[in-house]
């Protein structure tokens, strides 16, 4: 390697080290949940106010191009705030807005000509300052990364729905798929709770301006982007279930012998913690692919694994992490369920295990010879 | 003699084996309450009591209890019968507390006095049991049982803490294991007591569980008086007592019932999704169906013993373990094809992931 | 459950238990392998005058019609005996001699009126005596329960080949399938060693006669037999393997207490012991299954779970017992790894897990319904 | 110097990486030995010697000596891509425990005399060394290691015996962990000595292990007299001695190369046996493909903590068991679409099931 790489290596790892460093502002590491219990199963699920701290932080503009207004930063940097933002169970959707600021913003140098671009810019800026909230709403059913942009189609698991203030509604038209932006007020929308006290949302489009003609060769790329934003998420979860649970196990006695001592146990966590490991490199390496610019193929073989790792092995450490809590794990009033329940919905938001295992086989022969 | 009719009822032990399932499937279907098949969760007896005053009148509330006590006194055989025929339609569990264990417990160790006393509420449905065994940080063996209850007159004085009380916010009667003699060694120097859960001291405190259910309590005793006359058998020898309780009802923890259901249900989801043909769906449900028909053949071994007449050995607590794997790896599947789906708060039973498998 | 069919029931556990305790004469409880280490890779890797002390003891006619000599028992006496000879390694190839014994008897039973019929009845009757052994050449490729009989294809993994009197060929005549008997002598055969020290033989098949017209109605029956059998002896290999560790365990000390004492080995034992059981659950009800004459989806539907059971468990049970064993395990001198050996070599005869796991797809939905 | 040739090597640490490991490539491509390329089983030093002369020759046999000693002094990096390049062509390992433990050991702590008479001798492939550790039913931390050696006069007398020697009928000499203090406890008490093969008393007796391969031996001795001149170090102060000789090697034992290889074999297997499209072993060829790129990727990170000159945390141990229970899971696709032939004892590399991982 040469010296040059070697201190661009380490400007990187600095910058990814701040931003973590900087995520304790709304996940503080020490662990407390009273402002998460307090925001779930309550409209909008979320807290604006932190919302809005997360503009002034930079965040919800983190890899927004500095020239539309943005932060201007990598996926390693992206992967490691949301990684936080998951250890701390943050409601707030930093991921599904991150999908839409970076629709926005393409969508701002594309398409000036367009009627809509005006209420884009207008929206990105609101969204920059944590002041509005865009959902894309792409999904039109379960188990899919695929965005038809059917005319007319509802579309579904919009995360924090009851919040946003507007959505961006991919539409096929011709051979395009052009990108609408709807106010979310008077928009015809459903919320269903999900398992971590949020809510799915789901939406019948109407109406809303065209700031777009096609999105057909971004979206792709930008759901690949919230697929490994999401893992890295998953990531923080079991990463702090992991040490919740070992924490426990050194704490607490049976029989006279601290937990922790039983050979069992020990193995379980031996497990456990093999499992946060491969995730963690498995996540950060995709992170690094991208930034350095690979090709789609190897974009979305490395995506594919991160997320494919990430799911399964977040539902298998936070389900264990409560059993090694023994009986009090099995209470609504210990924290530990609260990261079962996260996995439970980011495991298959963006594509579950399967989904992705499947995407890695239809790319993979051209991309994994090294 | 039957507690609510005052007619006995018939022997059905009589009855062949088959004509005797067709008699309790044609009963239940006539008779169980609709709005209450196949519960997601464990009813609570403002919900479950219709279908206990049911069963009340028709005399079938105790299968194993003698007939002079309001019981059926069915062969074991009949009773796994039953338990199958009960499972199948998708009726709820009781409170059966009283009925499974006060009523065998007082049957064996109790006076003339707390028979009489006890068994026929029960069958009435006046007296509603929980068991109170678990406490915080005590392992499955008890020995560390720290519940205390000193003679003090004519009354015990109980101070302690129970928890993982099954619907203990129901009942009005509670059965405790007591420390009785702290000199004595881990499950030795402990006794049973019977208490109403009206009595001063008592407070008790649901537990809402991962699924948000509040089928759990903690039991608080301060200064909890009880008469004396509440002691079942011998002083210091409840844990003999507690043990010997656990009879072929263990086989029923092991029952296959449990994982066929979600298999059930992970077929139709699987069709509901559109992924029931596609071969990577196809595989591992070949896997978990062929387990399943294992379990099912591993568990009529056991079923078949009880059968012979024969009792059951220590390793049919094997079939739970099997039983809670399986489960398990049934409910990851049916997590994996809901897609986004396993994610909603309500949709399908996925909040079985959230529950501790019994 | 009526008076007289438990009688009956009772009657058969007692045929049953009479042959399962015969099976000392030829597989000692004790466990002794010296005559098993004796045979293996030594041509022909079995022993004739323990092969005819099987035709004396009416093993090799077992399940053969006692009209046509044989002992006329059940799948339940046989998966008994199949399951005593696995435990104790048995290298004298009964279970693909009663392949061949049944084709024969059929044969005999059908067509009278060919010119065969004369030396089937007479290669039988040698069988019978346990002087002769037949195999039956229908496989042309791995990992197959068809016996497609082409023409002059070679006829792969005849155990124990170097031993044969007879080979029982398949082959497809318009639109049935013949069956010929060809001696073996001056056949065409080529022999690979296996694992547990015997030979797989590869057969060109060439002349001998006919002995039936089509054989296309029985052959997968008589092969579902045989794999049941197989799952027998694997229960049979696995269950031996298990009780040795148990016995190791509670034997064996170190750092001053018997290994079994340890909360992980422990635990590994308990889960070894499930997968016996479930396997002996599974073959045992297959077993009553095929006696009690049921149908023939139903038929494939248990056989095919009890061997695709068998077939993981032996292989999961044979190596983890290795490894209860320590480093001792690992060694040729030791007998626990002759057990792995022989489950290599059985758990892919008449078919492997996922190919009776496919088998079980393709009938179950007409056989599930309880 | 170069022991062979009397020359200095060229110091490699001067080329950048890349150059580095196509001038590692070039140099196998060109040299390596075709009739022992990937082999199944651990060669013995008849057949592995050809290999190792030529390594000698080029200077290349000791990259992590210092140079005065013969080596290459070799940045860890640059050893890693030696290794990745000798595993990539597919090289056999030689017997290198003079080279891997005996070179580093000595340099550490060997005297002087010590250093010159026994490192030129490794280089020249005079001296093969087999490491003598492990006893029979002692657990790893060697709390119970039993061969003892008492001092007589200037010898030690060594009685005891080791079993897994690693190709210990090859050496002709031998390193010992032995005890010479038996009222210490544990780790203390246990001394290093080096013996050679030929000494009296000393007997070798090959293990055939389950791939009926003789890889391993035991070796009793009775009564062998050793100078205390090959005491290394001081003595009870071998555990020490022997725990700092765990170096980075350890994180070889977890690469992923093994498993590579072996997935590559399934695939050319699927090919053969003409499944590789089914839907099911895709799914689950899928897993294990992705576990392994998983696998390097979490290798990568340690690597990397050795290019930043940082050393490794005792979790690079984890490489090792996720490996082999990803190699392990391979093993089993293998046999399983192997049908009847993963019965055959010459087929492919089945005979890996047999082996135990080290």
């Amino acid at each position: 390697m040469s010296q040059d790489m070697a201190t661009s290596a380490d400007d990187r790892a600095e910058s990814i080290r701040l931003i973590r460093d900087s995520a304790a502002a709304i996940a503080p590491p020490g662990g407390d949940l009273k402002r998460i219990r307090a925001c779930r199963f309550r409209a909008p699920c979320f807290d604006a106010a932190v919302w809005e701290q997360m503009g002034s932080l930079g965040w919800t503009g983190l890899r927004v191009p500095e020239a539309a207004g943005g932060a201007g930063l990598g996926m390693g940097e992206f992967c490691a705030l949301a990684e936080q933002l998951g250890a701390g169970l943050v409601p707030e959707p930093f991921v599904a807005s991150a999908l839409s600021t970076g629709l926005l913003a393409a969508a701002l140098g594309h398409a000036d000509s367009l009627r809509g671009s005006g209420a884009a810019g207008e929206a990105l800026a609101a969204v920059l300052e944590g002041r509005a909230l865009v959902l894309t709403a792409w999904q039109e059913r379960a188990n899919s990364l695929d965005a038809p942009g059917t005319h007319g189609a509802p579309r579904m698991f919009l995360p924090m729905a009851g919040g946003a203030t507007h959505f961006l509604v991919p539409v096929r038209e011709g051979a395009g798929l052009a990108l609408y932006l709807q106010s979310a007020s008077g928009a015809d929308l459903t919320l269903e709770p999900t398992q971590d006290g949020g809510v799915f949302g789901t939406l019948r489009p109407e109406g809303g301006v065209k700031i777009m003609d096609d999105t057909s060769a971004l979206l792709p790329g930008a759901l690949g982007e919230a697929a490994l934003g999401t893992a890295a998420m998953l990531l923080g979860v079991m990463d702090r279930a992991f040490a919740m649970s070992l924490d426990y196990l050194k704490t607490r006695t049976q029989f006279g012998r601290a937990i922790g001592a039983f050979q069992t146990l020990q193995h379980r966590a031996a497990d456990l913690k093999m499992q946060v490991a491969l995730t963690r490199a498995s996540v950060e390496a995709a992170a690094a692919t991208l930034d350095a610019g690979a090709a789609a193929a190897q974009r979305v073989a490395v995506i594919a694994r991160a997320k494919a790792r990430a799911s399964e092995a977040a539902m298998l450490v936070t389900r264990q992490a409560i059993q090694l809590h023994g009986g009090i794990g099995y209470t609504d009033e210990h924290d530990i369920g609260l990261y079962l329940r996260k996995a439970m919905v980011l495991s298959n938001q963006f594509g579950g295990a399967a989904l992705h295992r499947r995407a890695f086989m239809a790319v993979a022969p051209e991309s994994a010879d090294d | 003699m039957n507690a609510i009719t005052g007619t006995p009822p018939q022997d059905l032990n009589l009855l062949p084996d088959h004509a005797f399932r067709l008699h309790v499937r044609r009963f239940v279907e006539a008779t169980y309450p609709a709005e209450i098949r196949n519960p997601p969760k464990r009813l609570h007896w403002s919900e479950n009591k219709a279908w206990y005053m049911i069963l009340a009148g028709q005399g079938w509330l105790a299968p194993g209890w003698p007939r002079e006590w309001g019981g059926m006194a069915l062969a074991p055989t009949k009773q796994i019968i039953m338990i199958e025929e009960f499972e199948r339609y998708g009726c709820a569990r009781t409170n059966d507390m009283g009925i499974v264990m006060i009523g065998p417990l007082l049957l064996k160790y109790g006076t003339a006095d707390q028979k009489q006393r006890f068994l026929p509420a029960i069958l009435r449905g006046e007296h509603v049991w929980c068991q109170g065994y678990s406490e915080p940080n005590a392992g499955s063996d008890l020995a560390s049982l720290r519940t205390e209850a000193v003679l003090e007159g004519d009354d015990y004085v109980v101070n302690g803490q129970k928890t993982w009380t099954t619907l203990g916010s129901d009942a009005n009667w509670i059965f405790l294991l007591v420390r009785t003699d702290r000199a004595a060694k881990k499950q030795e120097g402990i006794s049973f007591l019977l208490v109403p859960m009206d009595t001063p001291g008592i407070t008790v405190r649901p537990i809402v569980n991962l699924d948000l259910h509040d089928e759990f309590c903690e039991v608080f005793f301060d200064n909890v008086r009880v008469p004396a006359t509440h002691l079942v058998g011998e002083a210091n020898k409840g844990w003999t007592m507690a043990k010997a309780l656990l009879g072929f009802e263990r086989i029923h923890l092991g029952s296959p019932k449990q994982s066929a259901y979600a298999l059930q249900r992970l077929r139709q989801l699987a069709d509901r999704m559109g992924v029931a043909d596609e071969a990577g769906f196809q595989d591992n449900f070949a896997r978990l169906w062929l387990d399943l028909e294992d379990l099912k053949a591993l568990y009529e071994t056991y079923v078949e013993r009880l059968r012979r007449g024969e009792g059951l050995p220590p390793d049919v607590s094997m079939l739970k373990v099997i039983q809670s794997e399986l489960f398990q790896r049934i409910t990851d599947a049916l997590l994996e094809i809901a897609g986004e789906n396993a994610g909603l708060l309500f949709y399908d039973d996925f909040s079985s992931v959230l529950r501790m498998i019994e």
